[in-house]
């Protein structure tokens, strides 16, 4: 499978409900909480697509946008 | 994927605390069920009482909230009402097990098709924190304020036990693994019961000082390990994760077409 | 007969139904005088706004709910939007000033104060900012004692709590107290 | 004589009543003195193609016709005192989600397990109150397995029409005697099928708003339309809220549609009430001896009447009181303390001309019964 | 102020009340809005060393508890609508087999799940009607967290001593809101302990024989005396029978014996009544607005009273008789859509004069809406 | 022994059938608990409804005869109302697992000193001879007139996976080994089940072509093996005898007690 | 109006809730009359004596139980204690001579026949001596036409009970007949 | 142990209900069904003291009554 592109981090404020759970878990560190506690993609430059911040978020607040020509690929699976 | 597509987005964000686990449930079985590319409508979401439940109403399928305790006995008129449809049943522990405890055998020991989804977050989330017959031991509750004497109920076990034909158990920390298991479930001709380790930071993680949700999480993959590790030797304490049981037997509604079969001299 | 009818509104985690109970439980235990405390529950008060009410008067009280509070806290946004209209005329509206920015005209007095950032700058634990809210209350119009408060405060809390407990309590009550009438 | 006349116990004819009525669904567990329907109907249904299931208890058979009720079927529960006692929680589910369903209620000997061989018509007030919070129920009863038939068949209409569970409070002794039952043709008893919604795949569905006529079409799980159904206060969509209006709403709704509609749903039988000075109020078994007492007395020139009702909820108040006007004696022949005796003095207006005429000892009461207690009432000593 | 005062949710102070009472043994099963009883009991039996069991459901909870009882202990349970739809078929059981026990519903909106955080009074008439078949029944309730204190305790000096389930109906917004309660100093308020018999072991003991004054001494299990004890009819020594005479006999007893004490179990408190023509009728959280509807009527010189009820059932039909007497207008005051009315209509004996002020959004009733029903009633438009 | 001592014989003859398997367990029960020479006033008996639960009606023990399914919710409430007593709970394959199920897993799981029969006739005898969720697939009964669709439970397995600590099963051909069975459950601190193979030949015989009673206790010789037994390899079919588990877990009435010293601060 | 007033009474293996049925339903499905059946159930039915009613009349029958018969048959002593006293004076009561000793006095006829000892001699089989008193009492008392059951048990039964039926059916009508007034 | 001997069956035609299961499971042949259908021990001399004619009856109508001497003996145990 074609290696993954990031386009961008679409996140919903308003769904958002700050419990830091994709910043925890991101294995690349891309994510923060800001002052009103909301998760943003900080280091959107080390994010590897993994899209664990958009399968794990409680909140469905995340959406891990790649570029087009690869966005139908299926997700990479993840787990141990 | 377009998670919206499956979602009633007028109704987030939804109601659960901030870092609960049921999220991640409804995260992973709108994926599970946009894999499977089974169609929305012919998707049955029927759901008992309790926060875990509430994921019923979050879902674009039709949606059927009922009684506490009670959505396998209501999914069993579901599903033979119209076999053909898809029958999800997200319940609590206590949903399931506590006051619900006898719908899940016996629709485990008929084996119909229907898949229960138990969201134990080892407490119950509406009422404030009691404990809940997956609390275990030692635990603090609203209702345990010196410590619980129950005892859990090993809730693989029990399902296979009373005749579930596909058991498994992971985690919302194993969010792929959940996925997969949601969507072998759902694709299993049979009973199917996933148990799903889920955190209830307000309630069960605040009383037992486990920590912020992500802390609870953490504790998942810590806690567990695959069916037959060999650490769970060193450490009987570890939770497996994986599949039990998965075999086919006569499913209950095909089996009734049998019985029309017979009496209409078909 | 003196009748105090106040709601106490924010967000779930911010301790304001504690606040509200430990106002009106003083008022009973420790000043002789009557006291209801109510709250919103449900899924209203895990999502959205909390709403807790307290009446406190010397004479028996019937009503257990406030309809028309003389003094109604906002500490969200979302808070002072839904409650700011039910304000008795000529009221007082005690909000935070970081969470709420006060846009509707209501005919009472607004007195914004920023309890949540001196909370932080001195004390640096958001969990007592309940406890200073009630300070900055009863600086402002009396009702109890700051003593009686206090007395609760050492009976409903561990020892270890107290410092923090009584150093929200006093810088509430100071701010409060700036802007008593 | 043709295959139309059988000769069966009145549970039977119940279970045929649904066959006739389309019954597509029954869920259930056993229980005396209710389980022949169960039995007939698991012959009858997966004979015509269609569904019986024997589930673990009364509760989650009454869960069981309730979810499959949203798939589009008709659907039948049956049961006795203690099995209808546990179906009160998901029977006010049905109530509040407007489902329609038939809950039949063979009533035996309570309270408790009490006298499960021996009739009663101890349910009566339940069948009304059974389950918590405000709410409207429809109740009907028979005395004969003629009318045992019709009104299962008029359960099902009803329950159909206002999408609302109906109650059958039979009792031991109609369930349980035998005689004969002429099964009506095809088409002679006309049949309410499921109002379904008109509106298209991909237009917006309101499942909960009621129309005009306050009916509400359906749509079956699994059709064009995704909504949600729940047992909390719900707005038109059928999602949880506790607005105060919308809450108000939908509970005058649940009542309206039944006492609005009462003139629509009361079935009775009267007997000689034309010139009656005094009137016999009965129904189920009961209403058989107070016939018989009415045809004697009759025969000895009393101007006696019976008013047999078959809807007992929503209670036909109207018909009672016009039925009563002008008379002297009111005698309300019931198996019970007086259970609906309450009701039909609220309806007289003057509670000193109503009597109970009973027995509470889960033995039929007798047409001999009946006339002790009426010569004592009339003033002419034992 | 010495540690007699405690400012305490409504649920609390029946959890002290129980305490106070005695209570040796609660099972239970958390709902909202009740579920602070159960909390409350948690830290408070343990740390006297009694018995707390949370169950599986509020089935085997109403069971646990009429077991215990057994055993000698004064027992309880607290829930909800849903909870007590559920427990209804076991309460039954407690009526037929005269097992002592006090059983808590916190009121909150339905039917069904309705809505489960806000008030209602809509299971009133569930708690006298909601086990099948014919009996009688206790219920109690209290608008102030003195009175649900001392009704609490009670509920448990009549569950004793008439060998009754006594029901607490209390609602959510008494159960929820905090006030002041001056705990009573022990003995203050007298405590019923249970009638054990005096027979001898060897002896032989009639359990099912009432005494002369209609009461029934107990042994506990594990005691001198070996019976049965069933929800069959049974005769004096606690065995099945269907005989007719003893049936009858023992439906009697279990009605009589409360019916017939009515008087004795009649608690209420009178505000204004003397020189009142008008008369509301009130009780639970709703009877708080109507006293405050009344004072300030009173303020304006209206002859206007309260008549707040504590004993719902058995219906005080006497007290209500009596102090309506002459009254032009009576107004019953409830959160339900009327279901004490009804009693109050019969109890009044004319009608026409009983009106009825609600609400049935789940909102509380104020001293605003009964004042605009009173006004509009008494002629004087809106 | 004499029998009469624990009979209350003005009852006598009993209601159930000529050849009921029912009257064998009543023999069995009484010759346990004079064997273990426990006091008559020591014994509760707490059944349900079903012609098994009035088993309790004969014994000259406190005799509670409660609601269907309900025996073990009662027993819980008498055993910690008074835990010096012994609470045996006799149940029909209905009353304990159909409608009665719940409580069943539960009083397991929390493993409270009570001893349940489940006298197993594999039909509802009181009702008539409707199948029950022990009757199994292929079997007739008055509301399985096609034959049964319905799997049936594995009652020792599911009282194992429930938590019970004593798990035994026998038959009424048995009787030396059912009252040895008794004993030792009553014997045992904890939860304790005896799963008990027995005869309806009224109903379950009748409709199902199973001879008269004495064919059908042959049946249970010929049908049941001793657990391990080599025949059951060569025979699957058969049923495994003798005891399942029997394991020292703290019980639950006891844990209760270290609850109040904690609580009490003694 | 004819009314008969019929109870059949004996144990519970000896069929005679069937001989009822079979009874009322010939009246109805083959003769054009009314019948109404009960009988008795519960543990009066599993352990002592069986009961079952039946009610034939060629107009509409209220009361579905029989409080006085007109026609007893007593299969056991049991039955015969428990039901002679309730015969209607100068009706009929049919015992098996073999089970029943008649002790009582009743003012009533009382027609003792070896139906069991026949049957077993006969056909040597006891599962029809219920249809045998069926026979017995048509014999004796018409009700019904004898043609009629035959019609009726052909519907009920399959035919390989036809035989044994039919040669019961036809003893006991014998031995009634001879009785019959 | 002392082998028991025999002093008579008593048993109770009351309750006796016929049902065979003695007359079956006696290892010796001991016990029929006389004409009214009740049990009767007509082999008394071939009775070995099992006692599982009166531990298997299922209406508790059987006795085996063993002579004095050897009374208080624990009855044998047997099972397969
Ligand atoms: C019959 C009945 N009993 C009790 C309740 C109260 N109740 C609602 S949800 C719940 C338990 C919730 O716990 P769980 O099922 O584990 O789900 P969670 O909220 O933890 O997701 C309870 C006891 C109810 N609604 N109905
Ligand atoms: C709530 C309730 N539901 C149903 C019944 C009817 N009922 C009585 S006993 C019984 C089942 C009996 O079967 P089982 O428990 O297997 O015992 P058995 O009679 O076979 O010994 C049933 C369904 C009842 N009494 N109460
Ligand atoms: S996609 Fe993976 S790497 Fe990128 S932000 Fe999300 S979790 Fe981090
Ligand atoms: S209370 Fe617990 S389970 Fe419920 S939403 Fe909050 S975290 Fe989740
Ligand atoms: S019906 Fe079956 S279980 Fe009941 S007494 Fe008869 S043989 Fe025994
Ligand atoms: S004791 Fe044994 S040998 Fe003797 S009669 Fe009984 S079963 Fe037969």
């Amino acid at each position: 499978m074609a290696k993954k592109k990031l386009k961008e981090h679409i996140i919903n404020r308003d769904w958002c409900k700050g419990c830091g759970i994709c910043v925890a878990m991101c294995p690349k560190n891309v994510l923060e909480l800001d002052q009103e506690e909301k998760a943003v993609a900080v280091r959107i430059q080390d994010c590897i697509v993994c899209q664990l911040c958009e399968q794990i978020c409680p909140d469905l607040a995340i959406e891990v946008v790649i570029e087009e020509s690869s966005a139908k690929g299926e997700p990479e699976a993840k787990d141990d | 994927m377009d998670v919206k597509h499956y979602l009633r987005e007028r109704f987030f964000p939804h109601i659960w605390c901030a870092g609960c686990g049921h999220g991640i449930v409804l995260n992973a079985l709108i994926r599970a069920v946009d894999e499977l590319q089974i169609k929305k409508k012919e998707m049955v979401m029927v759901s008992g009482i309790g926060c875990s439940s509430r994921i019923s109403g979050y879902v674009d399928f039709h949606s059927l909230h009922t009684l506490h305790g009670r959505a396998l006995a209501f999914a069993t008129g579901v599903k033979m009402g119209k076999p053909e449809l898809n029958v999800i049943v997200p319940m609590g522990d206590g949903d399931a097990l506590a006051i619900g405890g006898n719908h899940f055998i016996h629709a485990a020991r008929r084996n119909i098709n229907i898949t229960a989804m138990v969201m134990n977050n080892r407490t119950y989330g509406m009422t404030g924190g009691q404990y809940s017959p997956l609390s275990g031991i030692g635990i603090k509750a609203t209702t345990a304020p010196y410590t619980n004497i129950d005892r859990d109920f090993d809730t693989v076990e029990l399902a296979t036990a009373a005749g579930a034909t596909f058991v498994a158990r992971t985690t919302v920390y194993h969010v792929k693994q959940l996925q997969d298991f949601l969507k072998k479930a759902i694709q299993h001709n049979g009973f199917s019961m996933v148990e799903i380790l889920t955190q209830c930071p307000t309630y069960f993680g605040r009383k037992n000082k486990k920590g912020s949700a992500v802390d609870m999480l953490q504790s998942f993959k810590d806690g567990t390990v695959p069916i037959g590790s060999d650490k769970k030797k060193e450490n009987p304490e570890l939770i497996e994760r994986g599949i039990f049981v998965d075999k086919e037997l006569p499913e209950y509604c095909q089996a009734y077409e049998r019985i029309v079969e017979i009496a209409t001299g078909r | 007969m003196t009748r105090y009818r106040i709601i106490f509104s924010g967000s779930g985690g911010q301790g304001l139904v504690s606040a509200a109970i430990i106002l009106a439980e003083t008022a009973v235990m420790h000043e002789n005088l009557e006291a209801v405390q109510s709250q919103s529950y449900g899924a209203a008060a895990r999502g959205g706004a909390t709403r807790a009410d307290v009446i406190i008067s010397d004479g028996p009280i019937n009503l257990p709910k406030v309809f028309q509070p003389g003094i109604l806290i906002c500490m969200t946004q979302e808070a002072y939007n839904k409650f700011s209209n039910l304000i008795r005329p000529g009221g007082l509206l005690i909000v935070d000033s970081k969470f709420v920015k006060t846009t509707q005209r209501v005919d009472a007095r607004q007195v914004e104060l920023p309890l949540h950032q001196t909370v932080m700058d001195e004390i640096g634990n958001p969990v007592v900012l309940n406890i200073c809210v009630l300070g900055a209350l009863i600086g402002m119009c009396g009702i109890v004692k700051k003593s009686s408060i206090e007395k609760t405060l050492a009976e409903k809390f561990p020892p270890a709590f107290m410092a923090g407990n009584q150093m929200a309590l006093d810088i509430g009550f100071e701010m409060g107290f700036e802007h008593a009438e | 004589m043709g295959k139309n006349i059988a000769f069966v116990q009145g549970n039977e004819a119940c279970a045929l009543g649904a066959m006739y009525a389309g019954l597509d669904f029954y869920a259930g567990y056993p229980i005396t003195p209710s389980t022949e329907i169960a039995e007939t109907l698991a012959v009858k249904l997966p004979a015509a193609g269609k569904k019986f299931i024997q589930m673990e208890d009364e509760i989650s058979s009454m869960c069981a016709i309730i979810g499959a009720s949203l798939t589009g079927n008709k659907v039948m529960t049956a049961t006795s005192g203690p099995g209808f006692s546990l179906m009160q929680e998901a029977l006010g589910y049905a109530v509040m989600t407007e489902i329609p369903c038939v809950v039949v209620n063979v009533q035996r000997g309570g309270p408790s397990t009490g006298n499960p061989t021996h009739v009663s018509q101890g349910d009566v007030n339940q069948a009304r109150w059974g389950t918590h919070g405000d709410h409207s129920i429809v109740a009907l009863t028979a005395s004969n397995h003629q009318d045992v038939f019709r009104m299962t068949v008029e359960a099902f209409n009803i329950a159909e029409t206002y999408r609302t569970p109906v109650i059958l409070l039979f009792d031991e002794t109609v369930g349980h005697m035998r005689e004969k039952l002429v099964i009506p043709k095809e088409g002679s008893i006309p049949l309410v099928q499921r109002l379904r919604t008109s509106v298209k795949e991909g237009v917006n569905y309101h499942p909960y708003l009621p129309r005009e006529d306050g009916r509400l079409p359906m749509s079956d799980f699994g059709g064009a339309h995704r909504y949600n159904v729940t047992g909390l206060y719900h707005d038109m969509w059928g999602f949880p809220t506790d607005k105060p209006e919308v809450v108000q709403e939908l509970l005058k709704h649940l009542i309206d549609k039944i006492e609005n509609n009462a003139h629509k749903i009361t079935f009775h039988r009267s007997y000689y009430l034309e010139d009656a000075r005094t009137v016999l109020i009965s129904y189920g078994s009961a209403a058989r001896s107070a016939l018989s007492a009415v045809e004697q007395l009759r025969n000895r020139g009393q101007r006696i009447g019976l008013l047999e009702l078959n809807t007992i909820w929503p209670f036909p108040a109207q018909l009672v009181r016009e039925s009563t006007r002008g008379v002297n004696l009111v005698g309300v022949v019931e198996m019970n303390v007086g259970q609906l005796t309450q009701m039909v003095k609220l309806a007289v207006g003057k509670p000193k001309k109503v009597s109970l005429i009973n027995r509470v000892d889960c033995q039929m009461i007798t047409d001999k019964d009946i006339k002790k207690v009426l010569r004592v009432l009339q003033g002419r000593g034992v």
